[in-house]
């Protein structure tokens, strides 16, 4: 098996993508995003509940390739009762490492993305951005309702 | 038997490397065809030499894209047995599907405003009028006449698929006294199913209904004859067929053509304008509005006479061969399921299926990595796939120039895909 | 200054000879365009390399091929000053100025039918509305808006035309407070008349109504900035401005687009699709159902590509100069009358006419056997001929590959079309 | 100026298209139909009366170029009074003439044409023809009605 898929599907998106943290539903959220990848019709549901400037709980339900299960998940894992801030940052971040082509971002940028990092091999594929941004575009959607 | 060594060596991007020098296999025919160079060329010929204003010019390049536009209607008519003037260049098969369902919509709006011409009536819809399609369609074969009965208060109904996915013959009883049009796919691009287009039409025409056939899949991979299926319209695109891109065309019994109202208004389809009224053209230019795709006419020519000199049956016995082994190595790696017929017989060599576990971008991907092409997703039926309980699948498709050898090279690479990730869970 | 034998020497149609070995002079680019190299091979190049199924597929040519239409999705956009998103491909202007058209009819019904999405309102035409055209306008932007007017109970009323061949300024009153459209086009393709957009287009807004340009003529010739006009909508056609046949755009600002209800449904244009209803993709994607034009949309990157360094203004400049010897050359020529302004100051170098007393289906004859291509007939532009007392008129146009030479061979074929009717005639 | 032009303009075309035969109107036609050329808008009218087997009258009215002016006028000339199985014939054979390409019929056939062998360089011109068979079209269709 060439290289190029090893390090397309690394580790750790693999992991996630099977043992994948934060599916739910919440009972009352503050703000909520349905998104669909019209290709494949996969898609996802982004609900949010802020707190006291902070993201306290973030929740997804959805269906999706490794790319986009993964995504969701680690975002989970990064965010959920994260800072606002934080949630926006690390979008806008990850948004650019996606649109980079897969060249690694500056050297402390990368550092931030954490275990997003694993997704540099993801932008060299276009067709895939749009996996891997899914749960992204939800989060920023539902954020946005739950400020408004 | 079909040359295969020579046909492919009229396909210059079967050359391509992709993905670090990985020999191309493309398995992606069902979405669009590669071009051969005669194509190629008949286009290029055409900008170089023929090309201007076609029916409006009176200089001799004019004439001479008149003359290769006609000509061109003229081959690909007589390809899928019609006549030239039953003929409508359309830029895909979707606009064909749409120019029909406006057609219809235009009639009844028409009536409406009380400036209906002679003969449109007979298209007319009202509340209680039921327009019926199939679980089977592509998105094309569906929305449009989802449009149409939802501007005119008709309803909606469908002839469900079968575990197989083939056309459920227990629903073909929705087609009744209220259908007033049938629009269902000859053949399926997820299945592959063939459709029993006689039975079908039979029925339509006991019950006075216009059928709409959508001859896509068909047209490209089988001798088609639309005056002996007797459908009344029928649409298809050229890229899927050797053809440029840009182009397609929509069939319509003459009469027919005749009584429909325009869809697209503009240049070379009028008679006489003034500021407040306009007469319009007989069919076939009442329903070509503005500059056509002239070059790709051009190619669509070359590309049927490419198909008819490598002769339509004998491609279709080639293809039922990459079926079957197709079929055949699938059904020798766990774990994948075919969402469609498992065996050749009346189907194309178009298979989707699912592999267990693994989501069909992941396969699609890791394929993709082989230099093996496929298509990925819904293929714009997402209905059929939810029929078959998934939501999405990865699908192989034959086309001319396809090897047994390119199909084996597939099956290695589905044991690759599952390896690579069933390795990754543990599995291996 | 362009450098005019660097220019011609791209265009291989120009090499051709007609009518037995004479050197063929093209003055019908107003009608359709010849065609650089650099777009005939940019099409090759795409067919050869990375012809594929667009936004469907996740192998490596359906990836490039994506890369390759989107890309030219920009550079078109950029080229007449919009954003890529504001761009919808069609395949001629005729379909774009349609798009427009259905998007206000299907706001309409979907209203009456209850079934309308946010936004939509906005497009909704009653009784007593009113849509407000030219007297100038190519039928694609006339008939479409009859339609409209037809089927939805709104007024039709227009803008005349001066004895010069010019909007009437005296009419711009017509565009009032019922006023809900304005179409109108930016170059007259019969008088060259260049129109005052943004005094138009002043009045359109404070009247509260969308206005729809048709930039045909303009965006082939001379610098557009769309955003700068403040139009809402526009089309303009590929094959117009040396791009391939089959391919054109319809500009739209996006909150616009983003509310339009879409035209052609199929595939590729939908989000979600279930038997009983569907819904659409955002703009520019909901109104590009269907596989569309690729290897034109490649071919139409390549075009703009080779208009932006020959430079708009150059050219623009150099097609004056042209006008002005046309213009200059007509009047020395006895019996000959120009339908449209005498000067070259805002006007395109199309130069429509009549022969005293000959009709002008021979005056393009007796051209075209000189080797002298012109377009002979109404110019799809009926309302404006009849409006300047003719049914029909001879035109000569210019392209960025016109010399002042071939100005001077085609005055030269007026003075023989004189003699030659003239002498039957016993006159000369 | 080439002989090319000489061979499709050939005199009695040129001399028909300027003193025209049997423009006018009819009070009662028993037949009548009107023709558009629609790619440059010419237009003609043709109307006819029958009387016993015979093209009784028939007259014309229209606008265009000078062959489809100068077919009318030879039609007319030849018609005028002619038996209606002369006129059908006629007209066949003059649409046999046009669809050949400018190739000359059997001689017997070319004889019978008469004045109208005028045309057989307009066959050439493919987009010539329209003009000189718009009037036999209106014909055809006025005698169609005028025995409905
Ligand atoms: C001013 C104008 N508008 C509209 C059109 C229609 O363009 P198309 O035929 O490419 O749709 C043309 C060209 O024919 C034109 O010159
Ligand atoms: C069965 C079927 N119908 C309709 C279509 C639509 O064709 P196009 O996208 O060329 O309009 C396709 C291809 O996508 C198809 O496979």
């Amino acid at each position: 098996m060439a290289d190029a898929m090893e390090q397309l599907y690394q580790q750790v998106i693999l992991d996630h993508s099977r043992a994948r943290s934060g599916e739910g539903e919440l009972e009352s959220a503050h703000g909520s995003s349905f998104q669909v990848n019209p290709t494949c019709g996969d898609e996802c549901t982004v609900q949010v509940r802020l707190e006291g400037g902070k993201l306290e709980t973030v929740a997804w339900a959805g269906r999706g390739c490794s790319i986009s299960q993964a995504s969701l998940s680690i975002m989970h894992e990064m965010l959920d009762g994260e800072h606002l801030q934080r949630a926006d940052e690390l979008g806008d971040l990850f948004r650019e490492l996606m649109h980079g082509r897969g060249k690694e971002l500056a050297a402390a940028k990368q550092e931030d993305l954490e275990d997003l990092s694993a997704f540099t091999g993801v932008a060299k594929y276009p067709a895939r951005i749009k996996c891997a941004l899914l749960g992204w575009a939800a989060l920023k959607d539902a954020l946005a309702q739950a400020r408004a | 038997m079909i040359d295969i060594e020579r046909i492919r060596a009229d396909f210059p991007l079967l050359d391509r490397e992709v993905r670090d020098g990985k020999r191309l296999v493309y398995l992606d025919t069902g979405a669009t065809s590669q071009k051969p160079r005669q194509v190629i060329e008949a286009e290029r010929h055409f900008y170089e030499h023929t090309n201007a204003a076609v029916h409006r010019g009176a200089h001799a390049v004019a004439e001479e894209a008149t003359e290769a536009y006609e000509a061109a209607r003229t081959a690909v008519a007589e390809f899928v047995g019609a006549e030239f003037d039953e003929l409508v260049w359309a830029k895909n098969a979707t606009e064909g599907l749409n120019l029909v369902a406006y057609g219809f919509l235009n009639a009844t709006l028409n009536a409406r405003m009380g400036r209906s011409s002679a003969g449109e009536e007979q298209f007319v819809l009202a509340e209680g009028d039921e327009i019926v399609v199939t679980e089977l369609e592509h998105h094309a074969n569906l929305v449009p006449w989802q449009e149409l009965a939802a501007k005119t208060g008709a309803q909606l109904r469908w002839i469900g698929v079968t575990d197989e996915g083939r056309l459920n013959p227990d629903d073909f009883d929705v087609i009744g006294e209220k259908t007033r049009i049938l629009a269902f796919t000859h053949a399926s691009n997820v299945t592959g199913a063939i459709t029993p287009v006689e039975e079908i039409v039979r029925r339509a025409q006991a019950a006075g209904a216009f059928t709409v056939l959508d001859a896509c899949q068909s047209a490209a991979h089988l001798p088609v004859d639309l005056h002996q299926l007797g459908v009344d319209f029928a649409a298809f695109s050229g890229h899927k067929m050797l053809a440029p891109t840009g182009i397609g065309a929509l069939y319509g019994r003459r009469e027919l053509l005749e009584a429909l109202p325009p869809f697209l208004t503009g240049g070379s389809m009028v008679e006489l304008v003034t500021m407040e009224s306009t007469s319009f053209m007989p069919p076939p230019q009442r329903f070509e509005a503005g500059t056509q795709m002239v070059a790709q006419a051009a190619g669509f020519h070359a590309a049927v006479d490419y198909l008819s000199e490598v002769g339509m049956e004998a491609f279709a016995a080639h293809e039922q061969k990459l079926t079957q082994r197709l079929l055949d190595g699938i059904a020798e790696v766990p774990g994948v399921r075919v969402l469609g017929p498992q065996d050749a017989h009346d189907r194309l060599a178009v298979v989707a299926f699912e592999v267990e576990g693994v989501h069909p971008h992941d396969v699609g991907q890791v394929l993709d990595d082989a230099g093996i092409a496929v298509r990925v997703g819904h293929h714009c039926a997402q209905p059929v796939h939810r029929r078959l309980g998934v939501h999405a699948s990865a699908r192989a498709s034959a086309g001319v120039h396809t090897t047994e050898a390119e199909i084996d090279a597939f099956i290695e690479g589905l044991h690759r895909v599952r390896s690579f990730f069933g390795a990754a869970e543990g599995r291996s």
